[in-house]
């Protein structure tokens, strides 16, 4: 290195010692780790964890490395940089979302949304028997079971961690709103209205 | 004989081409009718309508035939096996439901288009399924324990078992006419009663030969069963009184 | 960037491109990948993926990271640094658990009292198949082989010293008396075999 020396204020240091403990934590992790895991698993504030984090944010980007620090479902993870998505695609198969049908799409963002939910509330809605959906979402580990209607009533489905992973959600919370049919009706008015005024004029 | 709606072409999310292929695919069961929008086919129509500048009655005489016939069976499609639900709802409170449902099902389509896109965006992220390769081991700790609780776990292997009960043996069912008689002579006298209010107190065998009973008045038109909710208070009511309002139990 | 330009040959710029493509392959790999399948996910050769390794195993070198290149007989894989095992202990530490499942507590119990007692014993007394519940004790560490019926019978178990903390016993002498069910182990085991076979009847 041939840049000047300069005194490093210990903040900083104490940062880069952090960000690494931080990196070790994302490299074996088998799940997005939160603010509040970071912090005990290091035994720091929110701040400090924070400083660190914005190292690691830098160091990771996509661009900058191979490996590249993502805030999803809830917390944070590395993933593989989009560059490196052909190499990993000939290594590596993607069984959470691979062929996922338009019924499992349907019945998954039913959970996603209203969830709990079940089984016979799922049908209720897709207007179809909805078994095999659901325990084809169970295997990919999309939904999960989430307790029951009541004591003996029907088990219960919420989507899992792994869904907001591969949908790229921060939370449940980061779903769009799905509003009722208003814009749609407000569109066919228009539409009709536009042909009307036509004939009128 | 008019060429209007045969020609009418149409281009929706789920079908494209004219109104003619759309009608024989859904009759045909091949299309879903619950993916078409049918609102979009009638704002179709009317800008067909439109284009052509003249009202032709039997064109639309036609359309109107074939559209609220497929609106009925799509209306159908949102209560595959519950049509005796749908039936035995106000017609107000079935129109109701209905849109409730037909809204709701846009809403899960809508979310799952959203899905779709994200799947389709996020193709070329890779991440980790499970844990590391060379990830620590996860250590299972126990909390401190009763030593109380080993010598309790020991006896529960000494208990001897019960001799072979012959109790089941002697189980008698009384007769469904019994309740038969019971219930028109309780009705006889109010016109409805909680199903569960009348039973207490009886054995479990009694019980379930008394709901026989029921479903055998019901099927003979001369109750109606009603439960606002899965293990609410069955209802009873004589078939001439006065509808209930809550949600009626179909068959069982 | 305040360094001076230099021409930076093709070779180095190709392998840091690979180097990349390998740190991608690594942190989203759940088992260790050999060079094979590093050569034919990145499409390279033997000497092209060698001279990116080398680039990634001064990177993730032991002190220059929270992230370690490893070696090990499967092929490569991503470790967390040493520096940071105390904060991974911590993560993946789990929280105690309250108590045993009644299978759990009856097979140790047995154990306890009776050891050391072969499987087979085990599964007569309690007139189940055992194997799981005993496998699942042996991973805690409540039990342990301790020697065999005889020279070529079945494996013979005994309670461990992390038992005897678990259960706040000073040694196994200080078990809680059960003198109700028989004057002493041979007594308690006939008796407890006695009860075992009616109940199969």
């Amino acid at each position: 290195m041939d840049r000047p020396l300069r005194l490093i204020p210990t903040e900083t240091t104490q940062s880069a010692e952090l960000a690494r403990t931080l990196e070790a934590l994302l490299v074996v992790a088998s799940q997005p780790l939160s603010l509040e895991e970071l912090q005990s698993a290091c035994e720091a504030d929110a701040e400090e964890i924070g400083d660190a984090l914005e190292l690691l944010w830098k160091r990771y980007a996509e661009g900058s490395s191979g490996i590249v620090l993502e805030h999803v479902a809830g917390g944070f993870a590395f993933r593989a940089s989009a560059d490196a998505a052909e190499a990993c695609a000939r290594l590596f198969e993607r069984p959470a979302e691979k062929g996922l049908s338009q019924a499992a799409l349907e019945t998954v963002a039913i959970v996603a949304y209203l969830g709990p939910v079940s089984r016979p509330e799922i049908a209720r809605i897709r207007g179809v028997n909805v078994d095999g959906v659901v325990a084809g979402l169970v295997e990919r580990g999309l939904i999960a079971e989430g307790g029951r209607d009541n004591e003996f009533g029907a088990i219960r489905y919420r989507t899992t961690p792994l869904f907001e992973r591969v949908f790229g959600l921060e939370s449940l919370a980061s779903l769009p709103r799905v509003d009722d049919l208003g814009a749609d009706v407000g569109e066919i008015r228009e539409r009709l209205e536009a042909v009307a005024e036509k004939r009128t004029a | 004989m008019t060429v209007s709606v045969h020609e009418l072409e149409l281009d929706l999310d789920a079908f494209q081409g004219p109104f003619d292929l759309l009608l024989s695919l859904v009759l045909r069961e091949e299309l879903p009718l619950r993916e078409i929008d049918l609102a979009e086919v009638v704002i179709a129509f009317v800008e067909h309508l439109d284009r052509k500048g003249e009202l032709d009655l039997d064109a639309c005489g036609e359309f109107l035939v074939l559209i609220s016939a497929l609106l009925e069976l799509k209306a159908r499609a949102m209560f595959p096996d519950e049509d005796a639900e749908l039936a035995e709802l106000e017609p107000e409170e079935a129109a109701e439901e209905l849109a409730r449902r037909l809204a709701e099902y846009r809403r899960a389509k809508e979310a799952a288009q959203f899905l779709r896109k994200r799947i389709e965006e996020r193709r070329t992220f890779f991440f980790r399924l499970g844990p590391a390769p060379l990830a620590p081991k996860v250590e299972r700790s126990l909390a401190p324990q009763e030593p109380e609780k080993l010598a309790a776990a020991l006896r529960v292997l000494a208990i001897e078992p019960p001799a072979p009960s012959l109790a089941h043996m002697a189980l008698r069912f009384p007769p469904v006419s019994q309740f038969l008689e019971r219930w028109r002579s309780l009705l006889r006298r109010r016109s409805r009663f909680d199903f569960d209010q009348e039973v207490e107190g009886l054995s479990r065998v009694e019980i379930a030969v008394a709901f026989l009973a029921l479903l055998e008045l019901r099927k003979q038109d001369e109750i109606a069963i009603a439960q606002a909710a899965p293990f609410a208070p069955i209802r009873i009511s004589r078939a001439d009184a006065e509808r209930s309002l809550s949600w009626t139990v179909r068959s069982a």
